[in-house]
Parts: structure tokens; sequence; C-alpha cells
């Protein structure tokens, strides 16, 4: 019994990093601003989030700072993208490029040969009523207390971006971007606001991953996961439930990886194993991602005439 | 409707300086970077001088770029056809790791005594292959299930590289190697080189003709137009009798293709044998000068060199003036966005910006 | 000064790069007045309302509103200040619902949920008073163009509009709906609101407006009241600046062997389409087969089925004898046929690429455009250049982009891709929608010389007016069904309008 | 030149080596040091004393694949080469982060360049030393840091026993393992100084207790701290009381999951002492003096010229690979290990492998992830 309660709290500690990127992506990517540079806001808020948390010693400054970095981060790449109609894909490309260049180097500048100090990571905060319930109480609400607030942003997200106004407004944008403009959406104060919204998600994923799962700042720490949570928007339709789902379903996949490590009668190497989540997520996406179509004005820059 | 006449000395001055806005751009990332790295005490003058010497400052620099170059501009031009053909994939990095595995499974298959007139080109045949073997799961995907490519070719990036390492530790690997990496193929799978430029090896002139092949069809052949038509307008291009579908999977196959080739030159030109990692980040590169080049196969040789010569220079600089390698992708990264940035105001901002000068006087 | 103005525009002038789309126009719209605005395809006058409605930036040149001058930055502050536009282009978002569409915007409820039940009852209410018939929880992207124009028109009306601009609304409605919404236009006029009416139609800005402003070349070449002695060529002539012949000159029909022969075709149809049933038809050298009835019924498909862009489920499709249902779409353009789409922006050109590759894209292995090698960019160029001349289309170059170029002369390159060439078949589809008067007038002309040069013309139509005028054998297409056929002579308008509505009339 | 200092070497250091581990007198490297360079002076007249070269004058690079302050195998790199300049006064310069695609160029323009030692710190780029660059640079002095190759003329590999390095963890962990169960956690499967490290390991573990289950993980990278973290927990699920892991920056994952265990879970430190920072679970940890190694490699280059071999260091070998340490000591944790185990550990696997009793050749599969 505890053995799946740690599998599914792996799958969701892998999931919400994930998660947290494709949800900024959703909103971002519905205004039809491509992601690629979510890895740079999730990048620069785990060295943001660690730095203050070494500063101040406090999990919710350190966070808070991370998520406004994130943002930071998106707001410069929409000052490219959005206002002067850069190549998003280079541009987000090239953000990544540089965080990861900005972060390690003033890793090494602060920090030097050292190394930076690992910090405690705080404990996980059970729900009164709920985490007792058997298996799911346990699974799902005796977690972290940041992951509370990844379970309360998601059903806010879809509502902002399916049932409130402001949604209809980026969704508009994304997908006709001259009605949106007649009919008096302002479009470069949409897409940046989604960019920054988006940046701060994934500042949120970077702050978690960092302060709440690493407790320290590594170099290129967030891996893949920013892609993976690009990924997950894509086959999640851009839904931040379907977004959800697919987050869940990699976390799922790559915590399974290590289970299939343990068992001895497969007798693979590990590079073998390794395939396993991506070989389950594009078998998922056969069976679920069926013409998923972008929003129909995804990189398109706008100009108003 | 009527055209006014084309006015003014300063403007045009203005105007034809802008067409080299990439150029512009580069030399401002430079100089932006140049500012970042005086943080590290490096003056600026020394780091420029440093970085343009390590990437074109002797002939071994420029043996170095121009091999650095020969994948970006296989890859690249075989994205901007892609690209042209209306899909957009992007899993480079993963198919020029899987051309790599068709160059070594034939070299390892072929009798060792294979002269390297058969050996190489049928070793990069194996790898074109390979490269188009992999591309064809989200080829299928999308037309037989309309599961959007962006998604799949990424995942099978992650899988390209696993593959490899599984292969080469697995039923390909050497026994007792230090490393993960197979048997050596042999002297005759070497790609002619020139030692004194830096090692510089012909697949430089298999990029060139690669790229001057892309040019040909897209630009002098009909099939080209055809293709450039089904890419951007899916539904004129079927009122004119040609089919997108199929134009598609033409174009997503070949840029396996040419992946896979660009693959199997970066092995056969450096190494000897297959060991993982060896193309690590080629892919990417390469998707960036496609992009850079403006998806048009003719950009794609001077974006490739540009790029090759970047990738040089920068990373000469922590062996020549001790710039922290942490940096290197920090410089990168203002390249590119002064690059793009320099194209866009090109292309959107410039004409206003002219004009409402104008106005205002 | 009393207000006498709703919006006084004082020397507009906008250039899009080197072009001057609108040059020195002042233009004055009176309160409670229906005001059109006429001129020629590529005179400015979309350019012109996009000035005032902001959506475009101008580069010289006042607005006054009420007398307040005023600068109209975005559409938001149009808005505010109470004005809508319908636009040409229809500024729908077409995965979304009617509903949604018609909330996009609207200011009340920022932040919060959108008041979904609010909205649709203030859809149904003035879908009811106007008699508009929408459908609030359809997806636009499922609505036919007349659908999807009325849904502009009550977005336009859900914000209660002081001045509402409309770009060519007419243009894809049937006579009947044209007439409702005439109905809603002087019941707006009544409740004091303005409008400004653009319409390539003369006889319907001569029956519902009260002022008429004629557009030439970005200028403002005329102004004038709407009084009894105004006629369609006044109109024609002021427009275009010089005498225009309305005629259509017809020579006798002698129709010779069968060219395109249709035995009971049939395909599914897709979204709002209905699909083709049961199609029989046979067209012969020299005459011209119109094809009536309202938007929806099949037409596209029809087309497209000959084309081989869809599938056929049932029956047979000959060409001049040779049996082509089997062929690809790529082999019947080997044939000499000349294929006019529906829709030109999607369908006929590639809006991103040049007049020159426009022009070859259907056979650019064949002479004189290339070979199977290479592309003979000298002679591609020479072609389309004298084919523009030919034609008549007005471009900067032939190097310049398709989707430049005024709908106008889109839809003059297509005809000169299409028929610049002798061919044995034409299908044309609303080849003039959206055309001016002198333009659609050349459509008809290009039309009669393929029937004079000895080809079979199917041309399919929504308007009865242009089919009366031009065709041989008239044929009534309803629910994807050929209603009836009959020759020009037995063509009676009544008639022809109860078949198009589905009834069965006795032909002879 | 060289085979003289190798067998004076041997006399000298050969036992000291061993023994230190578990007597705790001594460091053994600063021995096999001390040794050396007394054997490299001792010899020199074999050599053509005209190669004599001047610390100062020596010039050499460090090639680091991955950070160089990684708090691992690339940061003892950056380490030794600082002790190098520090105590040799040798100008010596470091580069890091040469990915697959950068070590040919970076290698073949150091060698180009007047630099007279070149060192590759790792196996990945031995081929190219060994195969090509050797060859083609018979002047220079090439160095591999724990690769397996060497030539004779001018390639010196020190190369650690992995085999051995395991079998001892893989002793200790079943000796200390009360549920008999104990994991090894790695990544990047493939060298033959990792399949050696695991197969020993796995040996050693068995070794102890024939019904010990041994679990073999791996990660996809070396550096994902997070990933070793949710790898050890499994583990930790599974039972094992005893861990190891040798990955350079994630190894803090694993700590980070013994430290919240109390010391239910024991483990090693690893390249770094982390016995100061959880001694209540720590064993030892391994004290791998690369510095001193490399300046043995550069003053005998210095006295004797350029020489190739490839120097085993290991239980038994002429140079002993590591010590064993705790606290900043050599030795083992005293609350946790006993005198006995101690007794035991020397016995029966320093003194049995240094006298030849086990020797097995492992492959790959050997290695796989899964439970032994
Ligand atoms: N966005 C644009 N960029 C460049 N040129 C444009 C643009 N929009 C319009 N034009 C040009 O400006 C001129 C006026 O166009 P406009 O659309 O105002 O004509 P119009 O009078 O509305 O014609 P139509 O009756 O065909 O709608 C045309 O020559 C057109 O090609
Ligand atoms: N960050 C890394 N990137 C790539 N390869 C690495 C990295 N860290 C270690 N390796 C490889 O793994 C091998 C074993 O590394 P390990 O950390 O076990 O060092 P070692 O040889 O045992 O030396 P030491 O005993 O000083 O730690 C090295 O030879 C190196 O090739
Ligand atoms: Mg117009
Ligand atoms: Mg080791």
């Amino acid at each position: 019994m505890s053995g799946i309660i740690l599998y599914f709290n792996t799958a969701i500690a892998l999931a919400v990093p994930i998660l947290m990127v494709s949800i900024g992506v959703c909103y971002q990517e519905k205004t039809g601003v491509y992601g690629m540079g979510s890895d740079s806001s999730m990048l620069l808020s785990c060295f943001t989030s660690i730095v203050t948390l070494i500063a101040t010693g406090n999990y919710f400054v350190a966070i808070v700072v991370g998520i406004l970095s994130g943002g930071l981060m998106s707001l410069f790449f929409s000052i490219f993208a959005v206002r002067l109609g850069t190549d998003q894909t280079l541009t987000g490309l090239a953000c990544n490029f540089a965080v990861m260049g900005l972060t390690s180097s003033l890793l090494r500048l602060l920090w030097g040969v050292d190394g930076i100090p690992m910090m405690e990571k705080p404990a996980s905060v059970p729900i009164p009523l709920l985490s007792k319930i058997p298996i799911v109480g346990e699974i799902l609400f005796d977690q972290p207390i940041v992951n509370y607030l990844v379970y309360i942003i998601i059903p806010i997200s879809w509502w902002i971006l399916y049932r409130s106004t402001v949604g209809l407004k980026v969704r508009a944008v994304g997908e006709n971007l001259e009605c949106a403009d007649s009919v008096g959406i302002n479009i470069l104060k949409t897409r940046t606001l989604a960019c920054m919204v988006a940046g701060m998600c994934c500042g949120f994923g970077g702050a978690i991953l960092a302060v709440q799962q690493v407790g320290t700042f590594a170099d290129e720490m967030t891996g893949s996961k920013a892609w993976m949570g690009i990924i997950a928007a894509y086959f999640g339709g851009w839904s931040p439930i379907g977004a959800t789902g697919a987050a869940m379903v990699f976390g799922l996949a790559m915590a399974l990886e290590k289970r299939i490590q343990l068992m001895s009668f497969i007798s693979l190497n590990s590079y073998t194993v390794q395939l396993f989540p991506y070989i389950a997520a594009i078998l998922v996406i056969c069976l679920t991602g069926k013409n998923r179509r972008h929003p129909a004005n995804m990189m398109h820059y706008y100009q108003k005439q | 409707m009527s055209i006014k006449g084309t006015s003014k000395d300063k403007k045009n001055v203005i105007e034809t300086i802008f067409r080299f806005s990439p150029v512009i751009g580069a030399v401002i990332g430079l100089l932006a970077a140049a500012l970042f790295v005086m943080l590290y005490n490096v003056d600026p003058i020394t780091f420029i001088g440093a970085l343009c010497k390590g990437a074109l400052g002797s002939a071994k620099a420029i043996g170095n770029s121009l091999n650095r170059a020969t994948p970006y501009i296989i890859v690249g031009a075989a994205t901007t056809i892609a690209f042209k053909c209306g899909s957009m994939n992007m899993g480079q990095e993963g198919q020029v790791f899987m051309g790599g595995l068709g160059v070594a499974v034939v070299a390892l298959i072929l009798p060792s005594g294979t002269p390297a007139l058969i050996a190489i080109p049928l070793a990069l045949i194996g790898g074109m292959i390979m490269g188009a073997i992999f591309i064809s799961l989200p080829i299928f995907l999308r037309v037989k299930r309309g599961v959007n490519e962006v998604v799949v070719t990424l995942i099978m990036n992650y899988m390209a590289t696993l593959i490899v390492s599984a292969l080469v530790v697995g039923p390909l690997g050497k026994v007792g190697a230090s490393y993960p990496c197979t048997e050596n193929f042999g002297e005759q799978y070497s790609l002619f080189n020139w030692k004194s430029v830096g090692h510089l090896h012909v697949g430089i002139f298999i990029a060139i003709a690669v790229a001057i092949l892309a040019i040909y069809m897209f630009w002098v052949n009909p099939i080209g137009l055809k293709a450039r038509a089904a890419g951007s307008s899916p539904a004129a291009s079927l009122t004119a009798g040609i089919n997108p579908t199929k134009v598609f999977i033409i174009g997503m196959l070949v840029n396996g293709a040419f992946c896979g080739l660009a693959g199997g030159v970066e092995l056969l030109g450096r190494y000897n044998n297959l060991r993982g990692g060896y193309a690590d980040g080629i892919g990417w590169d390469s998707l960036i000068v496609a992009l850079l080049s403006g998806m048009n196969p003719k950009g794609v040789i001077p974006a490739g060199i540009f790029f090759g010569a970047l990738f040089t220079g920068v990373s000469s600089l922590q062996r020549s003036i001790g710039v922290p390698s942490a940096l290197l992708s920090l410089i990168k990264g203002i390249i590119i966005v002064c690059v793009v940035t320099g194209t866009a105001i090109e292309k959107y901002h410039l004409n206003r910006w002219l004009t409402k000068k104008k106005t205002v006087k | 000064m009393d207000n006498e103005y709703m919006v006084e525009m004082r020397h507009i002038t906008k250039t899009f790069g080197k072009l001057v789309a609108n040059n020195d126009v002042s233009l004055k719209i009176k309160k409670g007045e229906i005001h059109a605005l006429l001129g020629e395809n590529g005179a400015g006058k979309s350019t012109l309302m996009n000035v005032l409605y902001g959506l475009y930036g101008k580069d010289k040149g006042t607005v006054l509103w009420n007398g307040q001058e005023i600068n109209i930055k975005s559409p938001d502050e149009a808005i505010k200040l109470g004005i809508g536009m319908i636009h040409q282009h229809f500024m729908l978002v077409n995965k979304f619902s009617v509903l949604e569409n018609v909330t996009l915007g609207i200011k009340e409820g920022k932040w919060i949920e959108i008041p979904t039940d609010e909205i649709r009852k203030k859809i149904m209410e003035l879908s009811d008073t106007y008699g508009l018939n929408i459908k609030p929880d359809a997806i636009v992207e499922n609505l036919t163009v007349g659908e999807q124009q009325r849904v502009e028109i009550v977005k336009a009306l859900y914000r209660h509009s002081e001045l509402l601009i409309m770009d060519e609304p007419t243009a894809v409605l049937t006579p009947q709906e044209a007439k409702q919404l005439f109905k809603v236009l002087y019941k707006l006029k009544n409740e004091g609101k303005s409008i400004i009416f653009i319409s390539h139609k003369l006889p319907e800005v001569l029956e519902i407006c009260d002022a008429i402003s004629i557009m030439r070349d970005g200028c403002l070449v005329e102004e004038m009241e709407n009084t009894e002695d105004l006629d369609e060529a006044k109109l024609a002539n002021a427009m275009v600046g010089r005498e225009l012949n309305l005629e259509v000159v017809k020579s006798k029909c002698e129709p010779g062997e069968v060219v395109l022969k249709l035995e009971g075709i049939s395909c599914d149809g897709i979204n709002a389409s209905c699909g083709v049933t049961d199609f029989s038809l046979e067209l012969y050298r020299g005459e011209i087969v119109g094809l009536a009835g309202v938007d929806g019924n099949g037409q596209t498909d029809l087309s497209e089925l000959i084309m081989g862009l869809r599938k056929m489920t049932t029956g047979k499709i000959e060409f001049l004898g040779q049996d082509i249902s089997k062929m690809t779409t790529k082999q019947r353009r080997e044939l000499s046929l000349g294929y006019i789409p529906a829709d030109r922006l999607k369908s006929a050109m590639i809006p991103s690429m040049s007049l020159t590759m426009n022009m070859c894209i259907n056979k650019p292995d064949q002479a004189p455009f290339g070979t199977k090698w290479a592309l003979n960019q000298k002679s591609i160029t020479e072609y389309t250049e004298r084919k523009m001349k030919e034609f008549n289309v007005v471009a900067k170059s032939s190097g310049e982009v398709g989707g430049n170029l005024s709908g106008g002369n889109q839809q003059k390159l297509v005809l000169a891709r299409e028929l610049g060439e002798k061919v044995d078949l034409v299908i044309a589809v609303y080849p003039t929608r959206g055309l001016d008067i002198d333009a659609t007038h050349f459509v008809f002309d290009t039309m009669l010389k393929a029937r004079d040069e000895g080809a079979a013309v199917l041309y399919i139509s929504t308007e009865l007016e242009e089919i009366l005028q031009l065709s041989d054998r008239i044929g009534v297409l309803y629910e994807g069904r050929l209603q009836g056929i009959m020759p020009q002579q037995e063509a009676e308008v009544t008639k022809i309008g109860l078949m198009m509505a589905g009834r069965e009339v006795e032909v002879k | 030149g060289c085979g003289e200092k190798k067998d004076a070497a041997t006399g000298n250091s050969a036992s000291s080596g061993a023994s230190s581990a578990s007597s705790g007198a001594s460091s053994a490297s600063s021995d096999a040091s001390s040794a050396s360079s007394g054997a490299s002076s001792s010899s020199s007249g074999s050599s053509s004393s005209a190669d004599k070269k001047d610390m100062s004058d020596i010039k050499v690079a460090f090639i680091l694949p991955g950070e160089y302050n990684d708090g691992s195998f690339n940061q003892k790199g950056y380490d030794a080469m600082l002790y190098c300049q520090e105590n040799l006064g040798v100008e010596a310069t470091y580069v890091d982060r040469i990915d697959t695609s950068l070590q040919s160029e970076t290698l073949y323009d150091y060698a180009e360049q007047d630099y007279d030692i070149i060192v590759s710190w790792g196996a990945q780029m031995e081929d190219d030393v060994v195969d090509t660059l050797a060859e083609e640079f018979p002047d220079t002095q090439f160095v591999i840091a724990s690769g397996t190759k060497a030539n004779e003329t001018n390639v010196v590999n020190i190369q650690i026993s992995g085999k051995h390095l395991g079998y001892g963890y893989g002793y200790m962990s079943a000796m200390k393992s009360k549920a008999n169960k104990v994991a090894f956690i790695g990544a990047g499967q493939g060298s033959q100084a990792y399949t050696d490290e695991v197969g020993g390991f796995i040996d050693g573990a068995k070794a102890y207790n024939e019904d010990c289950e041994v679990t073999i993980m791996y990660l996809n990278s070396f550096n994902d701290i997070d990933e070793c973290a949710q790898a050890a927990e499994f583990c930790a699920e599974q039972g094992c009381d005893v861990m190891f892991a040798d990955v350079s920056g994630a190894y803090k994952g694993l700590f980070d999951v013994v430290t919240k265990s109390e010391g239910k879970i024991l483990t090693f430190g690893r390249n770094a002492d982390h016995t100061k920072e959880y001694p209540e679970g720590c064993l030892s940890y391994i004290e791998n003096d690369w510095g001193i190694k490399m300046a043995d490699v550069i003053t005998n280059y210095a006295e004797n010229g350029k020489w190739g071999e490839n120097v085993f260091c290991g239980f038994g070998s002429i140079v002993s690979g590591w010590t064993y340490n705790f606290d900043g000591e050599p030795g083992w944790n005293p609350a946790l290990v006993s005198e006995e185990e101690v007794a035991d550990f020397q016995k029966n696997v320093i003194d049995m492998i240094a006298n030849g009793g086990w020797d097995p050749t492992f492959t790959t599969e050997d290695a796989n992830p899964g439970t032994y």
C-alpha cells in the first residue's frame, strides 16, 4: 500500500513543475505566442528563488520572488517577440540559452568552487480530514503546501480561459488577430499579459522544483521539464484540465520507469528502460491527441496598419 | 490608386544599411556580450578580438568553423525544405542522432575490406534511410491520426539519444569500452580531411551541395513551386491539382533523410565510431540556423557558416582568454536576440519609422 | 455651429508603403441618414472606413465626432464612441460560437464570468426584432456565409452603435435576406442612427440611401443627394470617370458537341454544405449554362466534385467522351478546362506568393512556364505581364504578392490564369462576388468570349440578374439537386424564385 | 626511465596503499606520492638528464568534461590543477564543460599550442588521445585521469579500479544492512569503469552475504538531484537500508533522503566529506587525492621527460587509488563500524583482492538495472 502511495506521490512531484509550465503555456499559446521560451522563466525562477531562500530563509518570499522573476523574464521575451515581432521560436530559444548562461555564471560568481549550499525542504502538510481518506486522501492531501496551490490554480485557470471574458479575449487573439483588433481588444496588451502570466506560472513551477523538491540550484536543473510542459499543453489541447491530464501521464510514466528498473526479470540496459516514458507518452498521444489544432494565429505577428 | 514617387537619398541609404540588419544585429550582439563579459574583468576589445580570432583567425579556426557549419547547413537546408512543404519538424536533434546510427549499422555490417569509395556512400545512405525511418512515425501519426507533428518530433528527440545509447551499450557496443561506443569502423570510413586546416573534412562540400540542391529544388524546379504552394496554402494547391498531404510526407521524409545525412557526415568526419552524445545540440543549433535564414534555403549557407563560426569562436574563448564556459550560452543567446531583432526591425518597423520621421518634418 | 453632422472626416490621407490608398478625403455623415460610399474595387472605401473605425492609423487628417475633434487610435475607442462596423471580410472567430463572437470585446463584465444566459436572451431578442434568425450556440465555421453575415449584423446591433459602418453587407445575401436587412436599416435610421453603406449593387443603393459619396483612386470625387433623377448609369459613370456600357451584348447561341456530361453524380456534404445528390447535366460547346440557387445548396460541392476535389459516391463524369470519374485533380487539370473556385483568397490564389507564381501554379512544368527540370522565370514573367495587360490586372508589378491585390484584381488574375488560353470547359463559381460593376462586366465579357470561342461554360451564381443576363440555359440548384433546367427564353423570375425555394415547377 | 620508476614504486607503496585504509594511521596517497617522487629522483640518472625541466617552464592544461565546481569528479580535476599550480609552480590552466562534440577540437588546440602536458579528465576522450593525438604529437605528454588505456610512449593513464572500489562498497553495504537489501544508484551506464564498479558492488555484497538483495538503478543524468532523490526513495521503499550513489552532482538527492531517515539508512560519502554533515549515517567517504596523483605525474615528467604507462590504482596496486576516511581522518565511522568489521573488511576485501583472490571480468549486461 505504501508503495502505491509513494508511486503516486513521486508521480505528482514529477508532474507538478511540468504541469505549472504547461498551464503557463496554455495561456501564452492560446494567444498565439509560442511557448519555446518557458525554460528561461523556469530556470531563472529556480535560481532566484533559491538565492532568495538562502538570503532570507523564508519559503514564501522565495517562491514569490521566483514567480516574479519568471514573469519578468517572460516580459523581456514578449518585448521582442510580441512587440517587435522577432521570430518567436528563435527568441524563445535564445532566452533559454541566455538564462542558462546567466544563472550558471552567476552561480559561479556568487559561490564559486564551494558550490551552493543545500537548503532544507519544507515538510508536507496534511489537510485535516481529507488526508484521512484511505489511499486517495493520503496521495492527494498529504502534500507540500504549494501543491495545494497548484490544485487551485488548475480549475481557476480553466475557468479564466474558458468561462471568463478575459479568457474569451485571450482565445480570440490566438484565433483571429484582425477580428480581435476589430472588436477593440488590445492585442499587444493581451499577448504581453498572457506571456507574463505564463512566465509567472513557469516561475512558480521553477520555484516549486528548486525550493520544494530539490532544495538547491544546479546548472540546467530544469532539464527537459519545460519541454515536457510545452508538450503537455499541446496534447492537452491547451486546456488546463487537459494539460493536467497530460502532465500526470508524464509523471506516472516517469515514475514507472524507476519501477521497471527494479524488476529483475527484464534485463534491459538503463537507456532502454528510460525510453519507456516517452513510448508511453507517444502511445497516449496516439490514443487521445487526435486532430489537435493549434490556435490559428500561432506565431503570427500582428502589426497595426 | 497611385504610387508615390520614390524619394530621397537619405532614406535609401538607411534602407540599404538595414538590408544588412542581421549583420548589424550580430555586431550589436557582440558589443552587448562584450559589455557583459566586463563583469569578469575581461576587456571588451580583447574579448571581441579573441572571439574573432577563435572563429576565423587562422586556417585552423576557419577549418573548425566550417566543420561545425557542415551539419548546420545540411540540417538547416533540410529544415527549410520541410517548412516550405508545410510541416513543422522539431525533431532534427533526434533525426541527426539516428543518422549516425544508420551509418554505424552499415559500417559494422559491410565487410571490413570495403573500399572507401563504396563504403562511405553506402554508410551515408544508411544514415539517410535511418533518418527517414525515424521521421516516419510522426508522419504517419499526422496523416492518419491528425496528431500534431511538433509534439511527436519533440518527444522523439529524447528517444533518439536514448535509442543510440541503448544500442551502443547493448548489441552494437564495443566490449570493454571506456565509454559507450561501437567498434571502430576502420580507416576507410574517415572522410578525407586537411589536417593543416583544422581537420576540415569534405563534409562541407556535401553540405554546400545539399544547400544548392535545396535552392535548385525550391527556386528553380517546378516541384519546388508546387511544394511551396502546398505549404503556404493547402486549399489553393488542392485546386491547382497538388496534393498537400503528399507534399507534406515527402518534405518530412526529405528532412529526416538529410538530418540523417548530417548525422552521418558529422560522425564520419569527426569520429570513427558511434558514441552516445556525439551530435548533442546539433539539431537544435541547426533549427536556429534554419530560422535565422528566414526558412529560406538561400540563406542557409551564410547563416550556417555564421553560426558555425560563432560557436567555434565562442567555445575558443575559454581557452584563449579564460571566459568561464558558463557564459558561453549567454553570449550565444544575446547574439541571437540581437540578430532576430535586426531582422524584425527591417521587416516590420523600418519603413514606418522612416515615413513617420518624414511626416513629422 | 449646430452639429448637423454626426461624423466628419477631414483631409484624411492614408498610405500603405508607397501606395496612397486615401488621398485627402473628406467625408460628412449626417445624423439619421443612410450614406452610401461607392467606388471601384481598390478605390479606398474599406481603407477609409478602417481609418474611421481605428483599425488603421491615418497619416494625415482629422475626424470630428458630433462637432468635436477626436483622435481614434483603436477600435476600442471607436466602439466606446458608438461606432460599429461590419467588415467586408468577416471579423469572426471561426472556432467560437455565435454567442462568444457577439460577447467578444464587450466591456461589461471584465474579469468576470461571461453572463451567457443574459447575452443569449438579448441575442434572441435582437434576432426576433429584426428577423435575423440567429442560432446563438452554433459554431461560426459551420454557418453559411449568409448566416455569418447576419451574425456580423447582430454583433453590430448588440453594441447599440450610433454610427454603423457596413462594408458590402449584401455581397453574400440572397435578395430576400437583403430585403430583411434593409428593413433593419430603416428601423435604425428612424431611431436616429447613421449608417455608412458600401455596396457594388447600385439598385439597392438607389433604393435605400439618402446621400451618396463616390471615391475614385483614393480621392473623394463626388457627393450627391439621392434624388429621383439619379440612375445606375450616372452612378457608374461617376465611379469610373468615363462612360460605361452596362448592356450585355450576346450573340446567338449555337450549341455544338457535348463537352461535359454529368451522370447522376453525388457526394456528401461537409460542414454546412448539403452535398450533391444524383446530379445529371450535359454541357455543349458554345453555350453558357447558368446554375441559380440560394447559397449553400451544393454549389461549391458540385464544382469541387467536377474538379475531383471531393469523393464521388455515385455517378459518372465524361469530358469530351472520355470518362474522367477516376481521375485525380492533377489529371483533370491536364485537360483543357478553366476553374474559378468560389473562395478566391482561400482556394484560387496563394496570397503569400507572387503574381507570376500564382499564374503558373497549375502547370508549372509545361510550356511556357518551364520544363520538368526548371522554371523559366523570364517567360513566366513575360506571360504574366502580357496576361495582366490583357485582363486589366492593376498591380505594382508582376512580382507583387497576390494578397496585396484588391479583390477585383485578384479575380481578374484568376480569370487570366484559367481562361488565358483557349479552353473547352469553364466552371465558374460566384465569379463576380465582391466585384465592382466594371469588373463584373469584364467577367461577363470574358465568359461570353470563352463561349464564342467554343467553350462550354457552367456559370454558378446566386445573383439571378446575372444568370438571366448571361445564360443560354438556366438550371436551379436546390439542396444539391438539379431542381430543373430551362432555356433562357422560358425563364421567368417568379418561376426560378419558386424553384430556388425548393418548389417543384413544371419545366417543359 | 618509466619502467624503473614503476619498479621502484612497487616496493615502496604496495603495502601502505592497501593497509592504510584499515589502519587509518597515515594517508596512503601522501605515502604514494612521496614514494613515487622519491623514486623518480633516485632513478633520474638512467633517463637522459638533459630532459630535466624547470617546473615553471611546464605548461599543463586540464580538460574537464563537466562543470569545474560540480562537487564531484570534475571538481577533483579543478582542485588537482590548483594543487599542482601551488605546490609545483607549473603554469596550469583548465577548460570545463567540454562536450563530446568539442573534445577533438579542444584537444588539438592545446596540442598544437606549446602545452607540455595535456590532462584529459575522464575516459571519454581517451580513444582520441591514445589512437590519434599521441601519435600526431609525440612530444606532448598526455595524461588521462580515470581512464582505461595508455600507450608506451607519451600517454599516462591513471586507472582507478572501479571493480575494487565497487567491491569494497558492496561488501561494506551488505555488512551494514539489517534488511539485507542494498542499493546502488548510478548514471551513464556503459563505460567499462562503471560496469566494473557495478559488477564489483554486486559481487562484494554477495560475497558478504549470498542472500543480500542488491538493487541497481540508473538516473537519466549525472546532475539531476531531484531524480536521484526519487530513485533513493524508491529503493528505501523497497527496503534498502544501505545505499550508495556514484553520480556527479546528483548525489545530493540521495543525501537528502538518507538525512531525512535519521540514521535508518546508511550511505557513503563520495568525493566530499559528507561524514561531517551526516555523522549518524555516513560510513566513510573516499579520499582520492587527484592533486597528489597529478603532482606525481608532473614531477616525473619534469625529471624524466615524457613516458607512457597505465598506472593502475586499486587494492594491492603500486599506488592506492583512495583511502576510506571519516571526519577528515583515515578510518571508518566509529559509531557505525566496529573494530571487528574493519578487520573483516581488511581481511576479506583489501587483503583478499590484493592477493589476487578476486578478478572477474564484467560486461555491460552484468551492470543492467534491476534487483540481483
Ligand atoms: N493592408 C494593406 N496593405 C497594403 N495595401 C493595402 C492594404 N489594404 C488595402 N490596400 C490597398 O489599398 C487600396 C485600397 O483598398 P481598399 O480595400 O480600401 O479598396 P476598396 O475600395 O474597399 O475596394 P473593394 O471594393 O474591392 O473592397 C487597394 O489598392 C489595396 O490593394
Ligand atoms: N558530470 C559528468 N559528465 C560526464 N561524465 C562524467 C561526469 N561525472 C563522471 N563522469 C564519468 O564517470 C566516470 C566515473 O566518475 P566518478 O565520479 O566515479 O570518478 P572516479 O573515476 O571514480 O574518480 P573519483 O574516485 O575521484 O571520484 C568518469 O571517468 C567520467 O568519465
Ligand atoms: Mg473594400
Ligand atoms: Mg567511479
